[in-house]
């Protein structure tokens, strides 16, 4: 069997990438999508500790469904609040939004 | 091993094959690589090969069906007519447009080939007879579905031509709507059979296929898995008239073939799925005995389908795209949703009957549920007369003011 | 043979990741989401979580990523920028998650060995998809938040109407 | 504890109950009504809370364990519950005339408040990671699209987006260090947790447990804004419809700090990690960062943003005075609870009059309060008062949670804390002046008078007497306050 140390490794891995990718885009969708990359670290987690301990409580595999779940209505009030924007001023690239400072 | 056994031909055949593949000398591990292999090459090849008779078929019928003859030039009664075709289709230049995305312009075909083949790996051809029996099949159905949408929106997007774009956003609009109802309505024979499995479904349709137990549930799906095959009346990502040919505008030879190859495997895939939820799949007199007769119990009850699903699709004319989305919204998702409802507290009210019921234990679960669904029925009729009879009451009264306009 | 799959969902996963936050051309990035996800949900199943895996790609890949696409597709006044992707402090951000991962490397393999051999795990039950819908529907056990995830989707649903919806022009 | 059958169960739930039916009846009632008598949906919502705290207040003093754990119903809850309704209840008499004219969907609005306090109820009784998470990721969604709820605005917009971003990113910072912490106590409930890691003698496990915290408080400090995770915190107050940011700035705090609490107090109990030290240097940066910021400031809401920072600032010192008990009133969780429930009054109290002035003048910038005390000395008046308890001044609301918190930290020696406290608090004074010499010195801009509609005089007046009256009307909360001391 593969150890578990792996997989947390390379969920760690994954978890970076996207807070590489939160960091350092630009635009807000891309945000977004490095933020799923994030969520699904998590769960990669999440599904490798509920294996490789006890598999017949169910916790890991619930709490991964939630991530799911949440992540979905993130999203879609992430696009909707994106399109919204969009429609006000023709722009996601986050550093253009920048009404407000101070 | 019980030597080989003529009723159960496939399993039998299975056997023999694995027995003669450990005799060379393979070790386990390689041999149930190598089956699993042999087993997706023979259900692709199954997959493919039945699309050159559907070709044919379908365009003999539709000829029939609109007083003509349809091919029968090539080979005996035009059975080979498909053959040139291909042969034509696949010698063709593969043309990429100047300002495509290239990378994603040539992945967005094979993922529409291969969305469409890797549902054939849960489908029961006989009992037992299958690529995989997976405990999740029905899920696993609905979540490889959802690469088709992906590969026609990437197909749109990647070719740079706005007429396959707005076929990529209809796509979007459509498949993704369409598949609220599929799968609402999915959920009633996973629920009547207590387990995703493909095979569970088909051998808890014993006790009465669910297209009695849940005709609402049938049509649902029949309607909306329609739908996403993209088919008359619902053909509208492609609609030539409107928008070219929409999402393949752009694609030729090759490329082309592949998501036309797609697209009709998918068209009796998807009847294949109906057969096997709703229709009994394998079962059918003697099955039990004779396993062997289970596969083509399967393929005439998918043909069958599929004959319904041709005639629909010469007969009836393309919706527009609000249309679809109102009927789908309004009523399709409603109607599964409230149907889902009912059926599971019938069935829950009800009880499963055992598997070895007989048939006077049979008869009131029958009964309730199709009573269920018959009353379900007549409401849904009745609210629709009267939404229908208050709106059209409504646009009588707006028409009012210009009598000179008339017609439609 | 476990390791060899192993190895190539995980280079689908982080290959996938990396071209998610280093591609300039979004549909593209969000493509290799879809190539991401996808190596995620082959970890699943190595981890005998095959609903998950299933679920994994019908919501994210069949739903989230088609989002993420359409959304794009719909502002995508702003995709053929010819701008970098990056922001002007991608250095520190890359500093910050290189450094991050050097002390998650250090934190999980203090707790987890990484040794190949004598790893063992306790079966997976037969029914888990089955044990997983009653865990979710127990009332000894996350019954609770099962609900509460239906109250977070209509939240969600009738917040994304009313944000992202036309103006009324009745 | 007992186990509960299905009815028993929901009894101790039933305030979560009304909560979502009323929250579901508002939505339905504004489909069915239509324009026309869409004005009475912020009574019904207001009828909804009422419920709440009459079932709330039947569960005062009960302790339950729901579900298998995942929920509790204990006085820290119910303490937590009080301040969510009683903070809704206030942001809907302030939001009545604040949409008038200005966003379509109203109905929409309630509805989704009431989920948002829900949410925070939620928050208040969760003790297994998955609720936690669930139900601040709840709170967070809600609060996304009320704050971006003035669409054609496009402050609105651009404070929803960024609220977004920073949101999406903390929690799932957060969401990792739960997962970490699942994996190595192989448990998502808080107590079980506590014991495992109660009897990890080795301290094999305090690596990931020490990532794992550090992890969860972004996710926990980006609700309660405390300093490093605030940045959000100016641009959304800013942005945010008023009303939602008076939300935001007290509910949606309490809500974080309930999840803190709960936390950190069940999980963490027996230092495994030293998670006191951590907290202590994040109330020094918040409290600071806090208050120097504010001081720059233009907007008045901005600076209400960088004080409410700031007053996170405090309230963390109680949370690193746990351990302090002072006979039956007292120590510093009772601090916390107190601290919390006065700053609701006060600071909602300030926003009402952020709210009554915007309607004036059409103006948040803080030199548009100029000669305030001509135009309606009522309201400047509150305002000083309001101000006086944000500082802490005797014998205001806040000032009983400051002097609990201080007295804590002092007992414990402390001393460095309570002294930055105190130094911050002179520091407050600075900004709070600047404002107040606008109103009272300053001749003002226009003459024309600036008076209050009816409900946000009812929000004014409840907070004004509640903000002065503190010690003596909330002899109740301050006994359930001491209860609550998990």
């Amino acid at each position: 069997m593969i150890p578990l140390s792996w997989y947390v490794l390379v969920s760690a891995a994954l978890f970076c990438i996207g807070l590489f990718g939160v960091l350092a885009r630009r635009n807000a969708v891309a945000i977004l999508m490095a933020v799923e990359l994030m969520l699904n670290a998590v769960n990669v987690n999440l599904v490798a500790f509920w294996r490789y301990g006890e598999p017949q409580a169910m916790a890991g595999q619930v709490f991964a469904l939630i991530v799911f779940t949440v992540a979905a209505a993130e999203a879609a009030v992430g696009l909707a609040l994106f399109i919204a924007i969009y429609r006000s001023r023709d722009t996601v690239a986050v550093e253009e939004i920048d009404l407000m400072k101070g | 091993m019980n030597g080989f056994d003529i009723s159960n031909l496939f399993l039998s055949i299975g056997q023999v094959w694995t027995e003669w593949l450990l005799q060379l000398g393979l070790s386990a591990g390689w041999v149930s690589f190598v089956n699993k292999l042999a087993g997706a090459v023979l259900v692709t090849a199954f997959a493919v090969g039945t699309v050159v008779f559907t070709i044919v078929g379908e365009r003999k019928l539709i000829g029939r069906i609109q007083d003509r003859l349809g091919p029968n030039r090539v080979g005996p009664f035009g059975l080979l007519q498909t053959v040139p075709d291909v042969l034509k289709l696949l010698t063709k230049e593969i043309i990429t447009p100047a300002n495509a995305d290239k990378v994603l312009y040539s992945i967005a075909p094979m993922l529409a080939v291969a969305s469409v083949i890797l549902i054939w790996g849960v489908v029961p051809f006989a009992n037992g007879v299958m690529g995989v029996d997976l405990d999740i099949g029905a899920l696993y159905f609905v979540a490889v579905s959802s690469f088709g949408t992906l590969a026609i929106l990437l197909a749109g997007w990647s070719s740079n031509n706005k007429y396959a774009l707005v076929s990529a956003f209809r796509v979007v609009a459509q498949l993704i709507s369409y598949e609220v109802p599929l799968v609402l309505s999915l959920l009633v024979p996973v629920l009547l059979a207590g387990t995703m499995s493909m095979n569970g479904i088909v051998q808890a349709q014993a006790q009465g296929w669910f297209v009695i137990l849940a005709p609402i549930s049938m049509l649902i799906f029949f309607i909306s898995s329609t739908a996403e095959v993209g088919r008359s009346p619902f053909d509208l990502l492609e609609a030539d008239s409107e928008i070219v040919a929409g999402y393949n505008i752009e694609y030729s030879g090759m490329r082309f073939a592949m998501f036309f190859l797609g697209e009709w495997i998918h068209a009796f895939t998807i009847c294949g799925l109906t057969a096997t939820l709703f229709f009994g799949g394998w079962r059918g007199p003697f099955v039990d005995q004779v396993p062997a007769l289970g596969v083509i119990y399967f393929l005439v009850k998918m043909f069958a389908i599929y004959f319904v699903h041709i005639w629909i699709r010469t007969t009836m004319p393309r919706l527009r795209i609000d249309h679809l989305l109102d009927f789908n919204w309004k009523f399709l998702v409603p109607l599964s949703l409230v149907n889902l409802i009912v059926m599971s507290l019938a069935a829950r009210l009800t009880g499963m009957p055992r598997a070895d019921a007989a048939l006077g234990e049979l008869l009131p679960y029958w009964g309730v549920l199709l009573g269920v669904n018959v009353v379900l029925a007549a409401v849904t009729l009745y609210v629709l007369g009267v939404v229908g009879s208050r709106i059209r009451r409504r646009q009588e009264a707006a028409r009012e003011p210009e009598p000179a306009v008339t017609g439609p | 043979m476990t390791y060899a799959v192993f190895i190539l969902f995980t280079l689908m996963a982080l290959c996938g990741g990396v071209l998610v936050v280093t591609q300039r051309n979004l549909v593209r990035a969000a493509t290799a989401l879809v190539l991401s996800l996808f190596g995620v949900a082959g970890l699943y199943v190595l981890l005998e979580a095959g609903f998950l895996a299933a679920v994994q790609v019908l919501v994210y890949i069949g739903a989230i990523a088609i989002l993420i696409i359409f959304a794009i597709m719909l502002t995508r006044r702003m995709v053929q920028g010819d701008e970098s992707g990056l922001n002007r402090q991608w250095g520190w951000a890359l500093v910050s998650a290189v450094v991050m991962f050097a002390l998650f490397c250090y934190v999980v393999v203090k707790a987890w060995p990484l040794a190949l051999g004598a790893v063992s795990a306790p079966a997976v039950p037969a029914d888990s998809t089955e044990a997983l819908g009653l865990a979710l529907l127990d009332w000894e056990q996350y019954v609770l938040p099962f609900e509460i995830a239906s109250v977070l989707l209509l939240s969600a649903m009738v917040g994304a109407v009313v944000i992202a919806r036309e103006k009324h022009d009745s | 504890m007992a186990e509960l059958t299905v009815l028993q169960a929901l009894g101790p739930l039933s305030p979560q109950l009304v909560l979502l039916l009323a929250a579901l009846l508002v939505l339905g009632l504004d489909l069915a009504w239509g324009e026309k008598r869409r004005g009475w949906l912020p009574s019904v919502a207001l009828l909804g809370l009422a419920g709440t705290i009459v079932a709330t207040m039947s569960l005062w003093g009960r302790r339950e364990v729901l579900f298998g754990g995942v929920f509790v119903v204990d006085p820290s809850a119910v303490f937590f519950q009080v301040i969510a309704v009683l903070a809704t209840a206030l942001v809907i008499l302030m939001s009545i005339d604040y949409f008038e004219g200005r966003a379509t969907y109203t109905g929409e609005f309630y509805s989704l408040l009431l989920v948002a306090s829900l949410a925070i109820t939620l928050m208040a009784g969760s003790t297994d990671l998955i609720m936690v998470y669930l139900s601040i990721e709840l709170l967070s969604i809600v609060s996304y699209v009320l704050t971006g709820f003035m669409r054609e605005d496009r402050r609105s917009n651009e404070a929803a987006l960024k609220y977004f971003l920073y949101g999406a990113a903390a929690s799932a910072t957060m969401l990792y260090g739960m997962s970490l912490l699942y994996g190595i106590t192989g448990s998502t409930n808080l107590e079980e947790m506590a014991a495992v890691l109660g009897a990890d003698a080795g301290g094999s496990m305090s690596w990931v447990v020490l990532a794992a915290v550090m992890l969860l408080l972004v996710g926990f400090g980006f609700k309660v804004s405390a300093v490093p995770f605030h940045q959000w915190a100016p641009d959304v107050y800013e942005g945010a419809p008023t009303p939602f940011t008076a939300f935001l700035s007290v509910a949606s705090k309490a809500g974080g700090f309930a999840v803190l609490l709960r936390f950190f107090l069940t999980a963490l109990p027996d230092l495994s990690v030293n998670w006191v030290g951590l907290i202590a240097a994040l109330s020094v940066m918040t409290m600071t960062v806090g208050n120097l910021m504010a001081i720059f400031q233009k907007n008045i809401k901005r600076m209400l943003a960088y004080s409410s920072i700031a007053q996170a600032g405090y309230i963390l010192i109680g949370l690193v005075c746990w351990r302090h008990t002072l006979g039956a009133y007292g120590g510093g969780i009772s601090g916390v609870l107190l601290y919390l429930l006065a700053y609701l009054f006060t600071n909602l109290g300030a926003f009402t009059v952020v709210i009554i002035v915007e309607r004036a003048t059409g103006s948040n910038e803080i030199a548009d309060y100029a000669g305030l005390m001509r135009r309606n000395p009522w309201l400047a008046a509150a305002l000083f008062v309001f101000f006086l308890s944000l500082v802490g001044i005797p014998p205001t609301a806040v000032f009983v949670g400051k002097l609990l918190i201080f007295s804590s930290a002092i007992r414990l020696g402390y001393y460095g804390l309570a002294i930055i406290g105190v130094v911050n608090g002179v520091i407050s004074m600075y900004y709070y002046y600047g404002v107040m010499r606008q109103a009272f010195f300053l001749p003002p801009k226009e003459d024309t008078p600036i008076v209050a509609s009816p409900p946000l005089a009812v929000a004014l007046g409840v907070t004004l007497v509640m903000t002065l009256g503190f010690l003596v009307f909330a002899q109740p909360f301050i006994q359930l306050a001491s209860w609550s001391t998990l």
